[in-house]
């Protein structure tokens, strides 16, 4: 079976980002899709704490301490950003302003819920940042994830077991074998990467899923 | 005449009492009044609440205020980041409070206490655990969750400049929870690196009006 | 009986405002009050339209179209002072950030009511402003109107019979004819003007008043 | 590539249908899209709903609109100013409608609809004639009225300068209701007097994100 590495899963879906969308990229996987943009499309990022226009890793030694991203590593500003507060910034979030969040997942179910904040392990400390008002607030939700987890458990399934982080939100899951659409009757592959056959996806998938349209 | 300058740090936070509810700003490592947290872990203040986006990492800034269990309960989005040791290590043996929301939630709860209003319906966290025992509604088909206002007695903040007035300028994404914050707190208190004569600051991208502050402290250098 | 003028009734209020306070004057006679302030009291003015650090009227032919006050007259800033938008203007009003409002009235009650945005007459188009906002969001609300109407009648009433613009959210009334507080126990006299004797107030008033405290 | 200029105010309201409701930013002459008004009223569409502060005064701007019979209802906090006589003689023929509301409840709602939130309690208004009808709260021992958020198909602002990804800075207190009408519309167009390069606005004294503009005009001087 064809499984894409994380980076071609990032490339993947930034072939699906269009020229002059606003964008929101989760920590983790996520933040890759930059890296792959086609040339010739401008997109402008956002950061959930107050900036629009993120710009590339700055060059040692010249680190703002206060420009940081939601993941705290140090960013720049592009020509044309600016910066608000965190309460603009949740306003622009949430009020549907943004194109497109890219955000990781733990768990989608077959109607878009989109778990990826809280595992079942009491112990741990749960935090939820800013995933809640990205996945209810942007136009679009691109989730990309693995297809299974580390030990080929599927991660979208009838119903997700974890706590969730928005009901209905999803659009569309990147995965490593595939790329899925939520429709309105169920969960449709769209895209089956390399040689995997339909069959092949939906024995590691825990829901039913819909072949590709003819 | 309105000058808010104090000239020390012990000024700055003087009469914060044990108990308190504290807000203080700051994302990761971004605008955070790591003087303001230092004068206060050395104040004698205990069994406070801490309000901020992160609960601290590494032996720096909140992380301090934990690991000297001077804190009670913290209300935050995000506890858990790299080298959040000690709130983990409270956490764990159950010596601390937790009070989690989403972060928009966070920011608008204390944005509607400065502002004055009752509360608020927002689509975030409708249908997940962090909507349990609230009051919910569905308008024009979406579900919403009602959230109240969050007020402090106290919110140490950090901006780039400041005036006598307690006008402030911050720089790039040092502004993040500071603003709604100033708003929110009986008394804002605000460690800036610059304090500038009176109209040097840019009128128009003055980010929090000195009504807003009570105090204002220079850094010292001290961590 | 002695009846002060709008700017002796401006000089009185002026007095009861402290050095360090942060003052909204409403349209008409309470913007007087600004210029009787006592010498070497600092007070910052704000302006509904987003402005804390209101200044004195500019010099001819050197106005900037866009720097009015809530009465659209040309205005200044001082040094000091800075902008923002109507949502953050209303913020600081609603929040109770405001030391003191002074607002016109058409007719306040015993119990602090004030009605100063509408009259009975249907005809007219109602306005309200920012009235109710600064009645019930300021630490202080000062009240500074003639004590009748131009016919005679009382202005302050058992209970007002204009529509309300906010309840119990006046401390203090500054007339013509004397200063009245409203306590919990009711209006109080807490000064007369001149020689107005507590009867002479009383007579010209709606509702009944405590006398000055001994 | 993101270019949000237009070529004339033509092109900037197209779109702009018979029944809208349209939002025009300022207040009094300040901050007010003089040109987009204008434009606006000579491109034909009527039965319009204009969210304004106030309702026009003379012969110029929204009493234009007016005077024109194109404005079926206005939703505003002071229709009546000096020279507002083409509001009060529609008002008087019973030939508009009027909503009428607190000046900061019509600013918060407007937030509210660009910020995502279902609606917010607001002690403004409370036991008052504009709190008729309403559902109200008393929390903590204060009442409370619920406002909805408030919409609009298009609103119609003025900027002082503009680059051409939208992002917009103000003069003094030109900045009013411009930003919150910006967040609040499905389409946002702004008239300003400047269009300057990309990189030229200071990133700390952007009051509307370029996120919340669909069109950028510059001014033609038509009026």
């Amino acid at each position: 079976m064809t499984r894409l590495e994380p980076a071609q899963m990032a490339e993947r879906l930034a072939q699906d980002i269009p020229d002059g969308s606003y964008v929101n990229l989760g920590i983790g996987m996520p933040v890759m899709v930059a890296n792959y943009v086609p040339e010739g499309r401008e997109v402008i990022y956002h950061s959930e704490n107050g900036i629009l226009g993120v710009g590339p890793t700055p060059e040692p030694g010249t680190e703002d301490p206060d420009l940081i991203n939601a993941a705290k590593q140090y960013v720049t500003l592009i020509k044309g950003g600016c910066y608000f507060d965190t309460a603009d910034s949740f306003a622009m979030m949430r009020g549907g302003h943004l194109d497109i969040a890219v955000l990781g997942g733990f768990q989608v179910s077959a109607d878009g819920n989109l778990a990826n904040w809280a595992t079942d392990n009491e112990k741990y400390p749960p935090a939820v940042g800013g995933a809640m008002d990205l996945s209810v607030g942007a136009k679009t939700v691109y989730v990309l994830m693995r297809h299974t987890t580390k030990d080929g458990e599927p991660k979208i399934l009838d119903t997700c077991t974890y706590p969730l982080t928005g009901t209905g939100v999803v659009s569309r899951i990147y995965t490593d074998l595939a790329v899925i659409e939520i429709t309105e009757n169920g969960p449709r592959v769209v895209e089956l990467f390399g040689d995997n056959s339909f069959e092949d996806v939906q024995a590691v998938t825990g829901t039913r899923l819909l072949p590709p349209a003819a | 005449m309105i000058d808010k300058r104090v000239a020390s740090l012990g000024e700055a936070i003087a009469g914060i009492k044990s108990g308190d509810a504290v807000m203080i700003g700051g994302f990761g490592s971004s605008g955070i009044p790591f003087e303001l947290i230092e004068a206060l872990r050395l104040h004698g203040a205990d069994d406070l609440t801490i309000i901020s986006n992160n609960a601290g990492s590494h032996e720096i800034g909140i992380a301090t205020l934990l690991r000297d269990r001077l804190v009670r309960k913290v209300v935050c989005t995000y506890p858990r980041s790299q080298g959040s040791v000690w709130f983990e290590k409270l956490y764990e043996e159950g010596a601390i409070e937790l009070e989690l929301m989403p972060q928009g939630t966070f920011a608008e709860r204390m944005r509607a206490a400065g502002a004055g209003l009752g509360g608020f319906f927002t689509p975030t966290g409708y249908g997940t655990k962090l909507a349990d025992g609230k009051e919910t509604r569905e308008i024009d088909g979406v579900g919403y969750v009602l959230e109240p206002p969050l007020k402090a007695d106290v919110a140490l903040i950090k901006a780039h400049k400041a005036d006598k007035w307690g006008n402030l300028a911050y720089n790039t994404a040092g502004r993040n929870f500071n603003p709604v914050m100033a708003m929110a707190a009986d008394l804002t208190v605000a460690e800036v690196e610059h304090i500038v004569e009176l109209g040097e600051l840019d009128p128009e991208s003055v980010a929090t009006p000195g009504i807003f502050v009570d105090r204002v402290v220079a850094q010292e250098g001290i961590v």
